[in-house]
């Protein structure tokens, strides 16, 4: 066991993968500088800088995948994957099926998601929702250091295509390079999740089956269901309703396709009532299907939802209010009783 | 989980030694074969076999010849929607693949393809549907041979239509970025569905992927010789590691965009099919509320513009058919005997797929499957 | 009233509303011949073709309405915009938010959407509950010739961005353009639906409010919610279902942003059973979000989905098995019992 | 809904005739004011007011105002991620502006934009942060204009990282394919991110663009009147229905991509940046797993190779400063007039921004908005 940060959690997993199987690489924009250790580690070959092209560098690493290597195709943020959108939706997520299953595309796409860093609307989106409606996604969303290597080795054993999601929030590298720690004015340590930002990860790393939810807090009343910093968030409204005595589980799923179903409907069962945390917009896709997944269930549950309701602003305040916060989960579970 | 259950007839491609000099016996057999095959669906989409749009190859066989003449069976090969020809061309069992593009669950894709996305990983081969995409998916391949297996090629395939797509410029960037052993070939035959693709299109195809860094050549799609010897010096520069290249080659595709081309249909039947769109131009051109006078005669000129230019491309360039003119490059005797052999391989395998299809009077219906 | 073609309706009302405002114009891959009546109309500055370039020409389209047109940019299908996604995602569901409603986009995109024609996984997608995904998006798909023709012209007014998404199987001329008439051997009249490819259209078209359900068929038993070549594949199955005795109503929602909820929780209760039927994926968006509709109203109608859930496969007999056909929602229904 | 509730000052450039001929005063005042407000935003972001990114514009006054002379308030401009001075340079109001930028409700987007998305209709100017929308944007707005108003031309601003993105690319055939009146506007600072351009792009920025049929013509950046001289040239064309064109500009930005620049922290603080640098380095190059040493030698010298690259950048484009050679181009006493002027705007607009936030320790907390 070794304290590091989420991103060195995700690069020393993907670090003890490279050096497993010659067949995984990885690029996109100032990779080089980014992914500076591994480079360092494994050659320019297998670490490369791309052009601002995400259309083609992202259907390069579908078709590189089907010439036989594992590509780590990286972006800032996920919200430059619309500009490479046929990728996934016309091509990742179906060329294996469009085989029968005789063509392999171990492609993993690793992106930053989220907000709460003030990158405005179009720099902080979620799109797991969008993603996870595609056959043939897996889309991951780790919350821990921990998680993220488990889960980042599993992607790359999957031989399928993953998408790999890491909240930009916890990703203490990133945020340092958007400028972060060249200003000591700033402190976002209110914000930061301190237990997401760093953590313990094994070494070597073990992989984590994509799929399995973890259960991060136990409590009878409510059960709250989240994903990435929500899972974060959800733990700061439980401690408030723990003062209110109110008992709230936390149900962090860590991957969105495919979702743990008998983990939602088991919490849902128990406590009776489900507020989905969600930092993707209302209609994107995860609160709904979780509605739907205890509705199916026949289960009674009361349920409500805490999720983006609009395009997410730039300003501060007016982001935080707009984001899953906790004073929006606590309000949320008050209003269900 | 990988499945290989289809025993594929690859040995026929996999046989070839990559080629240093022409042969034309070999062209003419290849495009021979290309030509059959592709007769024989379209005949199967007019009897209301063939479900959905087919967009066929008959035309282009010069250049898939000349081109795949140069593979070996490891090469990787990136298609678009146009990609039969060029699948039976590397060796794909042209039942198989038959049965596929019969929305058949016997077919080489089992049916989930159809003919669109026909995706062969035995022979290195992979279709898709959308316009571009094999550029970047021909540069990925490149990425991936250059690292496991240097001295593969890749070819990408797409239409000069496709040269507006984004996707396919970024792809000749990163190509040449990123020293790729890929070639771009662009088969031009001067129409991206009913669009004349030169009114959509700023300069010149040759200049714009000159200007990305690629090494250039052009060809004329219906000398196989000359498309040969153009695609073999790119070929042999991206093996070496000397980088990527272009190849631009001229068509005529008879046939148009797919069957049934709205095009076609009015150069085949223009007093039938002024008849269906007469009545709904005039009720626009004459509306009360509308454009200016001006505006109008616009655009009825334009559409007769385009009416005209196609009437002419489909005269003055009836002769370039590249299996015509690769035939005068050999024997009389070799060239009947090529065909007659060729021509029983595709019966026996158009009569085997439209036997194991089965009865089924239309297609869209889920009786249509085979029985 | 006259009689005419789904796709006749819906160049109709964009007809009529060009020739009253003259800021409307159209463009898309082949739109002169696609659209040559309103060619021969208004004149080639109004209906042009545009360059296999969805990505420039739908962020093109936002541009021209920044400028002051209200362009309508074709697509001959929704997957095709996966190329040029980041114009919706980035770009026309966000620039009137980002501007605090200072500035006005008013784009249509209008874009054939679905299958039952045997064009294969890549060419028959639905994709509408991605695009209902995004703040700032309205998504219309009709299903009949007079809801496309009043939808249409309140699209053209709404002065937003609004996603006109017209199913193929209802477009008689788009169905022909592929090569079908061209073929007397192949006869897809068992699988058009005769009253959503051709009807009675109002002359002049009136608009007809974006969001607002229509009820297509009453019963009392079940509601089977859905919209486009869904709904009548639902009043199939109803008049499968009421030969057993079985009484459903078919809602049609005619648009997936913004959904009508009180019509969506009005069925709900009436019956104490829903199914939706979705075109669309089963997790794209849409039948998970009713779901969350009806838990959220506190609803206890039991409920029920049957949506895509693979790849669309290319083989017809394949196909139809994996499009919601009225067999599947028949047993669905039957299975809720 | 419109809702119009900011008074703009725009008069400021509206006023502004289209000049015919070079006015050196009008030039150094414009960027003279963009680089008094590129400064104090700067300086509020290191105060820590500024939330998130920013990208700052120091260093292309020169193309920026060699640009916008040419423009009247009516022509349309579309901005990329660096849009503060260009926004300036049209007449936004410097205190609305500002506020927008420090995350105020009162700002000139209400806080909704931020410094990315800045969008004044009543400049016709708008911003996006996706890398290369300006152009199909300029594009768009250059249909409307032609339409709406004939005569008005649209810009486009981008870097030239941007043009390996595929949708710039097509807005370059769009326009030319429907003969535009619009002039894309390449600010090439050489670096996009820490990416030093040419190594992830092929060909020539000038031959790119000029095989899309675009009229093309270049200038150095540090001289506004070539600039000025240049763009006049494109921008009558496009006015005139000749056609659209690209101006390419080279420029040097010291501030690097954003404030923070990790390769200008590297150049500021090398021995710092080295020891919070080198520990990862050195444990991925001596890992007992991993390349061969050709290969960790080879990724060592890259990244050694980009910061020498970057230094001697960094050095020998020092002088590159368009805004103290716009300056010897007229009057001392001018020039002396025009910075106390500016100044004192430019200071009024930011105290008056910084006093309306209330007070703000950091960002990021709902506390931090305006009280
Ligand atoms: C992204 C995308 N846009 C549009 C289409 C529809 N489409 C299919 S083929 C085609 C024309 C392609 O023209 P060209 O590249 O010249 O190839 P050709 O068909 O002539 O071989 C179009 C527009 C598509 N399949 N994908
Ligand atoms: C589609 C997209 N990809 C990536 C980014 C991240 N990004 C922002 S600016 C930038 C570099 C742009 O370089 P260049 O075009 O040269 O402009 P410069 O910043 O130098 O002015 C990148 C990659 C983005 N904003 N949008
Ligand atoms: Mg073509
Ligand atoms: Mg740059």
């Amino acid at each position: 066991m070794t304290v590091m940060r989420y991103d060195q959690a995700v690069d020393h997993a993907l670090g003890q993968a490279m050096a497993a199987d010659e067949r995984i690489v990885t690029w996109g924009e100032d990779v080089k500088l980014l992914r500076r250790d591994l480079l360092a580690r494994f050659g320019p070959d297998r670490v490369r800088d791309a052009p601002i092209s995400e259309a083609a560098f992202m259907y390069a690493g579908l078709g590189a995948a089907m010439g036989g290597l594992i590509p780590v195709v990286e972006l800032y943020m996920i919200d430059f994957a619309a500009v490479g959108w046929s990728a996934i939706a016309n091509g990742a997520s179906k060329f294996h099926d469009f085989s029968a299953g005789q063509w392999d595309t171990p492609l993993v796409i690793r992106a930053g998601v989220g907000g709460w860093y003030s990158d405005g609307g179009q720099h902080e989106q979620a799109l797991w929702g969008n993603l996870a409606a595609f056959p043939g996604t897996t889309v991951a969303c780790p919350s821990t250091p921990s998680d993220a290597a488990g889960l980042m080795l599993s992607a790359l054993q999957a031989n399928r295509f993953v998408v790999f999601l890491t909240p930009k929030l916890l990703d203490g590298q990133l945020l340092d390079y958007l400028g972060g720690e060249s200003r000591s004015t700033v402190d976002l340590s209110r914000l930061v999740p301190a237990e997401g930002a760093q953590g313990e990860v094994a070494d070597p790393v073990e992989p984590i089956p994509i799929g399995t939810a973890a259960l991060r807090r136990e409590g009878s009343d409510v059960a709250l269901v989240s994903v990435g910093v929500g899972v974060h968030r959800s733990l700061e409204a439980a401690d408030v309703l723990a003062a209110e005595g109110i008992g709230a589980s936390v149900l962090d799923l860590r991957s969105i396709a495919p979702l743990d179903r008998e983990a939602i409907i088991a919490q849902a069962d128990a406590a009776g009532r489900v507020v989905v945390v969600d930092e993707d917009y209302i209609r994107g896709g995860l609160s709904g299907e979780i509605a739907a997944i205890l509705l199916e269930s026949g289960n009674a549950a009361r349920y409500a939802r805490v999720a983006v309701e609009t395009t997410i602003p730039f300003a501060p305040h007016l982001e935080n209010a707009t984001l899953p916060n906790a004073e929006r989960i606590v309000a949320a579970v008050r209003a269900l009783e | 989980m990988r499945m290989r259950r289809f025993a594929l007839n690859v040995s026929w491609a996999r046989g070839r030694a990559v080629p240093s000099g022409f042969d034309a016996v070999q062209a003419y057999r290849l495009m021979v074969r290309m030509r059959l095959a592709e007769e024989v669906l379209v005949r199967a989409w007019h009897d209301g076999l063939v479900p959905g749009e087919y967009h066929s190859g008959i035309g282009e066989e010069g250049i898939n010849a000349g081109v795949l003449m140069h593979l070996s069976g490891h090469d990787t090969v990136a298609l678009d929607h146009r990609n039969t020809a060029p699948l039976i061309g590397r060796g794909a069992d042209p039942r198989l693949l038959m049965l596929e593009v019969l929305g058949s669950q016997e077919g080489i894709n089992r049916g989930w393809a159809g003919h669109m996305h026909v995706l062969v990983p035995e022979l290195h081969s992979g279709s898709d549907g959308i316009v571009g995409s094999s550029g970047p998916l021909a540069a990925g391949h490149a990425i991936a041979n250059a690292r496991l297996h240097p001295g593969r090629v890749s070819i990408a395939f797409h239409g000069e239509g496709a040269m507006n797509a984004g996707m396919l410029l970024e792809s000749y960037n990163l190509a040449v970025a990123w020293n790729l052993p890929v070639v771009f070939v662009c088969k031009d035959n001067k129409w991206s569905i009913t669009t004349y693709s030169t009114q959509v299109t700023g300069g010149d195809a040759l200049d714009r992927a000159r200007s990305f860094g690629l090494a250039v050549e052009s060809a004329a799609g219906d000398r196989v010789e000359d498309v040969h010897a153009a695609a073999g010096r790119l070929i042999a520069r991206a093996r070496n590691g000397a980088g990527p290249g272009f190849l631009h080659v001229s068509c005529h595709r008879p046939g148009g965009h797919f069957e049934g081309d709205p095009i076609v249909r009015i150069l085949r039947d223009p007093q039938g099919q002024a008849k269906e769109l007469a009545p709904g131009l005039a009720s626009g051109a004459m509306s009360p509320d509308g454009g200016t006078r001006r505006e109008r005669v616009g655009a009825l000129s334009e559409l007769t513009a385009r009416g005209a230019r196609a009437a002419r491309d489909w005269t003055v360039r009836r002769g370039m058919d590249p299996v015509q003119r690769g035939r005068r490059l050999i024997d009389v005797a070799k060239a009947d005997q090529i065909e007659g052999v060729q021509a029983q391989a595709i019966q026996e395998a158009i009569d085997a797929a439209r036997g194991s299809l089965g009865s089924r009077p239309t297609f869209g219906v889920h009786q249509g499957g085979p029985q």
